[in-house]
């Protein structure tokens, strides 16, 4: 089954819009910490998202707005998580980079560079140990393929057959460090299958293209063939985090890239075969960016956890151990 | 609590008494989770068909299958996130990191998932994990394969830690562990698998909140645990010839650390000697110390003593080995100099 | 020796007062490493064209090229197991590792490797190796970004661990670890880049050796060093108005820890409080307090007192993330505790 | 270049016979902690190590033996490390784990699975940054492959083109772990191959075989091509450690590897073609047994190292570190 470009779309805009809006509020000083923004590199999440169904999981990194709304997680609460307030996806702990909604297993959000692949296996190992058909996405970059997790991760994945779908963002980049100087052999699809996954490269920049691989890939992972690793060719946009100043990428290799923004790339296709008026886009936008505003002034006006409650959660109320942090 | 109602705190068992070493009961441990539970499932570096590193799970694989006894390849940061990643999806996974020296490898899986999850997600992802691992030194087995790193562990926030220095304990402490939320660790203390002794045919699960008092006495405090216990204990018997009289603490869980027990038993004796094998400084020798100094300050008859390893990477040579690990002696004479 | 002289020890600059960050000096004691010594490159990942992860080495790649500042993959056991490598072969090299965070996947090389092969190769191999990286909370940057784990690999026989406080540690103290024939760590705290002060335009190597005494002070001893040394110092200001004078010992070097400096202060003042940013259980703060009551104890009017770090894996939330900090007024707090 | 084969043939009589004394020493207890035996794949150590020159420099495992022996590190100073006498290689402290000689080159004796892949990296990057046309020798095994180090380091070595001769000694068990266990895929040659190094499979049970391998692999390192992956399929004859009571092979294969023992098939080889009589290969054998001989006594007549030296060499002698662990 493949989605509506439609709804890939309307995806796409939600994130660009939740992440411009993001990016302002950081200036403004109401987001702190570190924000990495997706900008670019919508198509990626909308296209694999939209084949997940919700006994799946997924796993991201630090860049991740664009997973979690493209997973479903309400833009309320992770507007809120942002803000630090009580009512956000992860009551305020977490942040930009470690966003989680159990209801929607999306399983975070992960910090460290790679650290999220393991986790991810074994999410796909106790599904298969369980029996479910369910599959668990993990997404992370080109730059973490160079950690040794991803080796032993695949590796193991290969071997015991398990459900897991590898979507690697290859963005070019690993913060200001170029692929080329990342990676002795740069063709990425190719080196997954030599661990015997099936693996292949998919243009990033085109949702309906990358939605399409997902969906062939999700059924193989579901069929039990073991883990699919998809090479999500993209670009992101912006800097790395909001403290990059992007002095390592020439200005034109930016703008050729812009040139394929994935958002008017499908907009100017359904234009083209008519199923999409400068209307109609306008009010998905409108509506898209009303979605936005709410979510900001609900989480404007979210309460904060009181600090007295700082070291809940270290461990679980109901373990005696809570007691030695009290 | 009385000494007595504090150690009789970690056993109910009543059945009679069999005979069995700390690896069989370890294995009668694994065995029982494993019956008990369809979630519980093993995995690690060659706990198959190699039947365990130090032969504790050994016919586990011919009694549970490949699936539950699950070999990995060499892959820790990997198989511990596994384990990570399969308790969140409802398994109960025991994984078992050879030896704490290799645990390393796994550190950022160990502390930036396991530990944080939790805290992370605002409570929605608890990780019900136990994770064992062999610890220590004392074999011969030099630098690399020597390291005592539980203290690091005990450092860490979103985990508890536990070391067994008893067959009771190795009995007794995983069950306990498989019905924590929260992860555990357990570290076994390569020096005891062959240990001997009586155990009762019913013991199981044992509290793990709480030091036990092995040995009452009135003069000094010893503290210590896992593969220093039996050590401190032949220490304290040493001092009985001195005119000492040794209150013998095992702290048995070394995150939370059970202070009500510790710092109730220095109240007593006012005097203390912490033995850790591990290095000196930095060592969680120094986290008792501390502690004891905070909460019975005014109780102190003199400094508390440390015995602890030498500050070296473990040497192979036996003469070099043995004069860097806390021995009885060393021992005795720290205790000796609380008297002054 | 008196406060004085234990300061000075730690500078012999005369030259004209320069302004200058925390960060730039750090960068002017990397351009002067490689420009004296050929042997001597740096290495990590975005030290190169993104200019380092906080700018440190910015403009070092233009200055001296890509084979002496030397971008890497993302892959931290391999680059610093190459770093000791490298080091061994007759290089000197300089490795960044991005923040302590990340390190946690190299623990096995710094342990292993690094610590460990003089020894373990009976004095053939020394590892002249640095290793920068960040460390430290304050920033929101949350559970995975904000740990204080210095304390750790200073229970690590084998390495040298320092952490500039100062503009005039940040200048001098890479000159002197790279001409120290054995592995150096370096913790550069994350919130102190930023900081802008006076240096003497011949500033240069610092010694590795002492403690250094901040303030002068009678009454109590307050201990830091790195990230938390600012709060401390003003901490100590505040207990003026309370009519407490403290004295504030910067540690500087956290392995080899300066007893004498610290106890020599205790001695003087009979009270103390460390502040230390990692997690309280297990933190260096817990050595130091074990070796003053070792060393001290006869000395001292009231327990150490310790101000660390929450035991929670670091929150975002602006309001959580302070109250699980270190501030002045805990400080303050428990140096008046102190007074009984 | 290749070697004699009379001369690899000495080389693995000596690997041979010295850890059959070694044996034989643990069992009455002169020789403890792990001992790791190489019987079987002697063609190996010895088929690399004669093709390197002494600028070289080799990073090994705990199943070392025969590496430091091909390598010319006199016998007497490992077996006095074996006893653990100041007179040994590592002075005592490393023991049969951890041997060191530096004028040899000889970079250890690594116990952790994978964990000399980085240091012998880090030796190649040395040599190259000081324009050395020095090659790093690094052994390590199949089961060494899984780990996150082996693919950090092979993909760095690629990048930076390093002269790094990776020896992966495949022989098919990693403790008991058979290869179909540890991997998703068992071409390690072809896995090699996909990050962009030369690399090619070996029959590593014949001498000759593996000594022209390493002298065309080793002449491409050094010429600068980068590094090169040889994948020499061995087997080892004796159990992992002599803990191991060797449960999970298979009696046959054991015999029909054994039926391949490298220094029987390079001794009639060597008989076939009338280079060596029955009463050459008896000379020969008694004459490495003889130096074995001495090689035990001398260790066993050795001194210890005074306890009073345990913490010297923690930190060098000349730094101020040193003073606070005295
Ligand atoms: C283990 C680790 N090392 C370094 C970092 C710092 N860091 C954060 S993102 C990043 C680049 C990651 O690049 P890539 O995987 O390609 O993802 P992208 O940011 O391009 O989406 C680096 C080096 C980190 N977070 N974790
Ligand atoms: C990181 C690490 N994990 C586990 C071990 C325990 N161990 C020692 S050797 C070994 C098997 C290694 O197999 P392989 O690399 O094939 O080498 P071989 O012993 O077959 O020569 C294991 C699991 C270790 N020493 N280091
Ligand atoms: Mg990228
Ligand atoms: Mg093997």
């Amino acid at each position: 089954m493949t989605a509506e470009p439609l709804d890939l779309l309307r995806t796409m805009l939600l994130i660009r819009r939740f992440e411009e809006r993001c990016a302002e509020l950081y200036s403004g000083g109401q987001i702190r910490g570190f924000l990495h923004l997706y900008v670019g590199e919508e198509a990626v999440a909308a296209g694999v998202c939209a084949e997940l169904t919700e006994d799946d999981s997924v796993v991201s990194t630090y860049r991740e707005h664009g997973h979690a709304l493209a997973r479903g997680v309400p833009l309320e609460s992770l507007m809120a998580e942002m803000f630090g307030k009580v009512t956000g996806c992860s009551r305020g702990r977490g942040g930009s980079m470690h966003l989680f909604d159990r209801s929607r297993r999306f399983v975070g959000g992960n910090a460290v560079v790679g650290g999220g692949l393991p986790l991810a296996l074994g999410l796909a190992l106790g599904d298969r140990m369980q029996g479910t058909p369910a599959v668990t996405a993990c997404f992370f970059g080109d730059g973490a393929m160079a950690e040794g997790e991803f080796h032993e991760v695949l590796n193991l994945a290969v071997l015991w057959r398990l459900p897991l779908l590898l979507c690697c963002e290859n963005n070019l980049y690993a913060m200001g460090t170029s692929i080329a100087k990342e990676h002795g052999s740069t063709e990425l699809a190719l080196r997954a299958a030599s661990y015997g996954a099936t693996a292949w490269p998919v243009d990033g920049m085109d949702a309906v293209a990358v939605n399409r691989a997902a969906a062939r890939a999700v059924d193989e992972v579901r069929g039990g063939a073991g883990p699919v690793f998809l090479e999500l060719r993209t670009y992101r946009f912006r800097a790395h985090s909001m403290y990059d100043p992007d002095r390592y990428r020439a200005k034109d290799e930016i703008a050729d890239w812009r040139d394929r923004d994935p958002i008017e790339l499908l907009a100017a296709r359904l234009r083209a075969d008519g199923s999409l008026t400068d209307a109609d886009l306008a009010e998905i936008d409108a509506e898209v960016v009303a979605r936005v505003t709410a979510a900001v002034e609900a989480a404007a006006a979210g309460e904060e956890e009181p600090v007295e409650e700082l070291t809940r959660f270290v461990y679980s109320d109901t373990s005696t151990a809570a007691r030695s942090v009290r | 609590m009385t000494a007595k109602a504090r150690s009789k705190a970690t056993s109910s068992a009543k059945g009679p008494l069999v005979e069995t070493t700390y690896r069989d009961a370890l294995r009668e441990a694994l065995r029982e989770a494993l019956r008990e539970d369809d979630r519980v499932f093993l995995m690690g570096e060659d706990v198959g068909s190699y039947g365990g590193c130090f032969a504790v799970s050994l016919g586990l694989l011919e009694e549970f299958g490949p699936e539950r006894v699950r070999d990995t390849p060499l892959s820790e940061s990997a198989f511990v996130g596994a384990g990570i990643g399969a308790a969140i999806q409802g398994m109960r996974p025991i994984v078992e990191v050879m030896t704490v020296n290799f645990s390393m490898l796994a550190l950022d899986q160990i502390v930036n998932n396991a530990a944080a999850l939790l805290h992370m997600s605002g409570g929605q992802y608890p990780v019900p994990l136990v994770i064992r691992m062999t610890t220590g030194a004392g074999r011969q087995l030099a630098a690399q394969h020597s390291h005592s790193l539980e203290g690091w562990y005990a450092h860490v926030p979103g985990i508890r830690i536990v070391a067994p220095a008893t067959l009771e304990d190795a009995r007794g402490m995983l069950a306990t562990a498989l019905s924590d939320p929260d992860p555990v660790l357990l570290f076994e203390h390569g020096s005891l698998y062959t240990m001997k002794g009586t155990l009762r045919a019913d013991a199981g699960a044992v509290d793990l909140d709480r030091a036990a008092v092995r040995r009452p006495g009135t003069d000094v405090t010893l503290i210590a645990y896992g593969g220093m216990l039996a050590r401190t204990l032949e220490a304290a018997e040493a001092l009985d010839a001195e005119g000492m009289s040794a209150e013998v603490v095992d702290l048995r869980t070394l995150r939370p650390l059970d202070d009500a027990t510790i710092v109730g038993s220095v109240r007593n004796t006012h005097r203390a000697v912490v033995v850790d094998e591990g290095w000196r400084s930095g060592s969680l020798s120094a986290e008792i110390v501390a502690r004891i100094q905070e909460q019975a300050f005014y109780d102190l008859d003199a400094p508390v003593e440390r015995v602890c390893s030498a500050e070296v990477p473990m040497p192979y040579a036996h003469q070099l080995e043995a004069a860097a690990l806390p021995q009885v002696a060393s021992i005795v004479a720290a205790a000796l100099r609380t008297k002054g």
